[in-house]
């Protein structure tokens, strides 16, 4: 086997070794991340807790029973008329690069801005 | 007055044109074929198409205001770094944060770079344009190109080129493959989305530490990583609105018009009708397939570590190519059963995705640099 | 420490100040109030004065923040082209393309850049300068500018001063010679208008065939025809709306601003007071008033030709001056009887106007550059 | 006559030439383009025929009815109204250099742009 | 192949770190925090804290993508000056023209420059390097970097940042100093708004008349009042609303943002931990107190000749900061009494002093320059 | 006292002077320019008076009622939400850096837009 291929091996290996641990580093890093920033939130009574401490939990509650009420709708025989309805729903999130937390992350942003406009 | 001399003047535009000309001003055309008609990421692509025409008729970055373009904006890595600040204002962490393990996925995703690299080896490349040409498996645009000027600029026009054009391409390449090496049952699984609360907070901290802690792993990559991560912070911050927007907006659109044209404009016939750049071409697609199958092979791996909660469909989101692999992911599970709805946990993988590739990116250009 | 020293450092802002400079700044509040209380091409006008006043009170193009700006966006023709992108994504071709004979209007009306460029040689111009003058009279702001920077530079400031002021005083020169030149008779002529239907396809090829083509019989001229031609093909594409948009906003109105304060920071007392100006000045009118003369005649060969169903009015609108020359045509027919409603022949002839001035910018570039 | 007099004429003769015949040569391509075009999509089937051969006709159409409504609404006594209004129409399209077929033209990309998103 | 090498140049991220570039990551966390949770000027500290931060992970001005925006943008003078434009463009004069006297104010908010100079100088600074630091007086972004970058670029990033985070800590720094210097009975004084009335011919000959004169007088302060100026003129002549919105939106938005970045990105620890830095901090908070110190005296003079009819808080705000200085004196009044509603003529003493601090900035380059 | 300090104050003296100079001297300009641009408008009857000499009085005084407005719903008792209000609406004014005046300007420019337009 050649020098250069021996190096791109070692390149490989070295290259996919550090991406897989930088990789775990951030997974760790992000565990820690939410459970210190949540905990900080529970624990300290900050001034504004409101704005900071504003968590998507009821939005993503209410993301989910969406999708169960569609997955309802489905199942007592809308189907076509709910599929093209939830068609219509994917495709305006996909199209923004927007995932529905977005969504409503925006418009909590644009409802944040008027609370404080 | 020499009337001959002035005809021959005002004839160069024919007597320069060449065949060759002629090839790539149809694979402009192409292009842009693919982006009116098939909207193919029609904001690069016709852009790029366009570029290759103007590249051909006389206007390629040689000289002239091209070039002026080319080097404002790519010699200087600005335009793909102005398009980092609005991809990453456009990106939502939150579904990664809520289920941080999606993050491997971005890890398994890379594997294409180096399969790639290797193989360009053994064609007899040298190391430098190896590792150019492996970079596209990075599945990502700025990355693609900045790595590229770096280690082989010569090499960028192909590199771009196949980059973006697979890319675009992603709808027709990926799910044959997904098909193949998944069982119809595998694509039916349906994942529990439950996650854990992300605060503000965490969103806010998020992009400032992977900034810290990417730039220090890998200091390559970090102009890279800290765009991306400024557009984030613009995003989540939720106080510079303005600020936000014009970066999801004008300056990106500006910066991607303006990044296509200049890529496209070293397409020109002389430099780019050569063994070379299909070979580049080949490999580059090699690279998009290898890391889709690597990426589903550890897609699959998690589901049987997971005792089958997890979507295998969702590690071939783990590529990159954001948001496009993400919302594919989600389409084919939804295809075998349209009540299958994986759209969080694809773009999660996706996003993991993005940042996996321009940690590989960084850190194989700090190899290749280190030799 | 000299205080005397100190106290002319601190006049210096009196004591450099000329009468020259005074006349330069009344200059420029008359185009500044042309703009703002005539409103004649306010986007334009005002900049333009703006930047007459700047160069006489010390920030003139040879140093400081708009020497700066100078050689960014004139030196490198990028901001002419810039807008010229912007003005493409404006253009509709539809009423061009639905009744193709219109195009034949836009040759004509670029005999004044010929009797200008003769005109300028008899009173001693050299060729250079005289081709630089005369392509006041393709009547169209980013040509001129583009061709007088790379025939005579020394000359951009009046030459851009006259195309841009001219252009926006034509609802006062061209109607006392399209009253003069047509019966009343001639101007009532109404024009069917049942265009034969363009579908998309055809207006998304165009733009790529008109760039191919005229690139290669006018290559001088292929970065302007390219740009504009790209505008067109962002807007046509209906792909990629948000570059198409972007075009038509941010860019033209940032690189307007600038091209504007730009050219009028060149108005320096020193370089531009004198009788050079003058009849340049003087020439371009001269121009003006040669194409929209050669239109009309034009327009009146083909009215006879076609038996009268044409309206010869429409042939001043072949000088160019998007849009205003093809509004001002349809409003003096109007004026005539105010059912007849010739607007979308006008813009048909207007569109092919700019075609016309920007080959033949081109091919004069060529020329004057082959001799 | 001196000589650069004679360059210049000879400039203007063959310049003037050159911009007829480039522009003859454009008046023969668009007329075959349209043409090709037109034919191309009346006999070819494409897959989303209706999305590319939407032609311009009936708009055209209605802004002509327009244009005679307003001329008959002229006729029957209304003129001034119907002349203030129309000055504001035609006042529209020329600021923001949109033909009626443009502004009916961005009608249609935006509700394509609908259909799609 | 040398495998200790490799490792070496992986880590060079690590190896590179250094204390002191930690505890600058600190302060950029610092100042992002300030901007998010405090919401103090975000739109500047933000970017200033991120590029802190990125300058101390290897990213600063001193080379790759930082230096060429830091090049291009504030090195050329463009940045403060397209910011100005902006701000111009947002500036409504019609408070001040109705009520001229107020101008007065503009002059009294300058003496901070010329105090901190003097400490400066008794603290051993040279000359150049003492106005530098004075001109954080000046209290207004643009104008202190224009002249810091003139008279003493080393010191750029600490004055920058001392400008722009005690204009966003404006809120706290004034009502101590508010509240200690006049009486409740003075802070309740109403005044009467009942304004000439300002016609739109004044408010667009007034931007004219203003750069002409004070370029003619300051000359090294014509580009920023011109840029200021232009700006206003955009707005009032009604006639160009396309170029204003996009001064006041992309233009300044794109502009502020890069000016952060790059002023944040010369805070590399090595050349900004030092006790230099901490002097220049302290003397430009004297500066922010000196400056609103002046003020108030000079309010409460005006309201002594008044004969009590001018409320002394409206001195506060001829500091220029605008416009967050005119809304806070506005707010101490309303807090005294609610029913006091004195803004537009804390308004008024506001753009009087961003009329000032841009005269006293050129006045003082010329004297500094001319000794 | 060294010489460098007594050029510190030299500077100091001339440059406090020049800036209270130049702006007395902008103060006297205001002045007559308020009165030269009002007294033509009122001279001179120009084509269009309407547009250029529209003054900002009639809105002034509208907002000064509307501040008298408030004041008299706060003293008959409705203190705490019209200070609420009141608050929001200085804060909108505030975030914009507008004054009410200016958002005044900025309707009749657009007004003055589609009158235009
Ligand atoms: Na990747
Ligand atoms: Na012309
Ligand atoms: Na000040």
């Amino acid at each position: 086997m050649s020098s250069v291929i021996q190096q791109g091996l070692m390149i490989t290996l070295i290259g996919m070794g550090l991406v897989f641990l930088v990789i775990i580093f951030l997974w760790w890093l992000m565990g820690l991340l939410v459970k210190v920033t949540t905990k900080a939130e529970v624990s300290v009574e900050e001034p504004e807790p409101a704005a900071i401490s504003e968590t998507r939990v009821p939005e993503m509650a209410a993301i989910e029973q969406l999708r169960r009420a569609a997955a309802a709708a489905v199942s007592v025989g809308l189907t076509i008329e709910a599929r093209s309805a939830r068609r219509r729903q994917v495709k305006t999130q996909a199209d923004g690069g927007m995932s529905p937390w977005q969504s409503v992350h925006r418009a909590q942003q644009l409802e944040q801005h008027n609370r404080r406009g | 007055m020499n009337f001959s001399y002035l005809l021959a003047e005002i004839m160069t535009g024919f007597t320069s044109f060449t065949w060759g000309n002629a090839v790539m001003i149809l694979a402009g055309v192409v292009l842009i074929f693919l982006a009116v008609v098939k909207e193919y990421e029609p904001v690069l692509l016709l852009p790029i198409g366009f570029g290759c025409i103007m590249a051909n008729i006389g206007m390629s970055t040689d000289a002239g205001f091209m070039k002026v373009i080319y080097d404002a904006g790519i010699k200087t890595e600005l335009f793909p770094l102005l398009i980092f600040v609005g991809v990453g204002a456009m990106i939502d962490f939150s579904p990664l944060l809520s289920q941080p393990k999606m993050v491997l996925l971005g890890a398994a995703g890379q594997f294409g770079i180096y399969g790639t690299l290797l193989l360009a080896l053994l064609l007899g490349f040298p190391m430098n344009e190896a590792a150019s040409i492996g970079v596209i498996g990075a599945i990502d645009g700025p990355t693609a190109i900045f790595v590229g000027s770096r280690l082989a600029p010569e090499l960028l026009a192909p590199i771009a080129v196949a980059a973006y054009s697979y890319m675009s391409l992603i709808p027709i390449i990926q799910p044959p493959i997904m098909k193949l090496m998944t069982t119809r049952k595998e694509r039916m699984i349906r994942m529990d989305y439950s996650p854990r609360p992300i605060s503000r907070l965490t969103l806010v901290i998020f992009p400032i530490f992977v900034t810290i802690v990417v730039s220090l792993v890998a200091p390559d990559a970090a102009p890279l990583i800290a765009s991306l991560m400024l557009g984030n912070l613009l995003r989540e911050s939720l106080v510079v609105d303005r600020l936000s927007k014009s970066a999801q907006n004008e300056m990106i659109n500006i910066a991607t018009l303006f990044l296509g044209l200049a890529i496209g404009a070293t397409m020109k016939a002389a430099s780019f009708l050569n063994v070379q750049t299909l070979m580049i071409l080949a490999l580059g697609l090699f690279a998009f397939i290898l890391d889709t199958v690597a990426g589903l092979l550890f897609g699959k791996l998690m589901s049987v570590l997971s005792g089958g909660k997890i979507n295998p469909l969702i590690g071939a989101s783990g590529i990159s190519a954001f948001p496009m692999a993400g919302r594919l992911s989600a389409k084919m599970a939804q295809d075998e059963d349209f009540e299958n709805f994986i759209l969080m946990h694809a773009m999660g993988a996706n996003t993991a995705g993005q940042l996996g590739s321009v940690i590989a990116g960084g850190l194989l250009l700090a190899l290749v640099t280190g030799l």
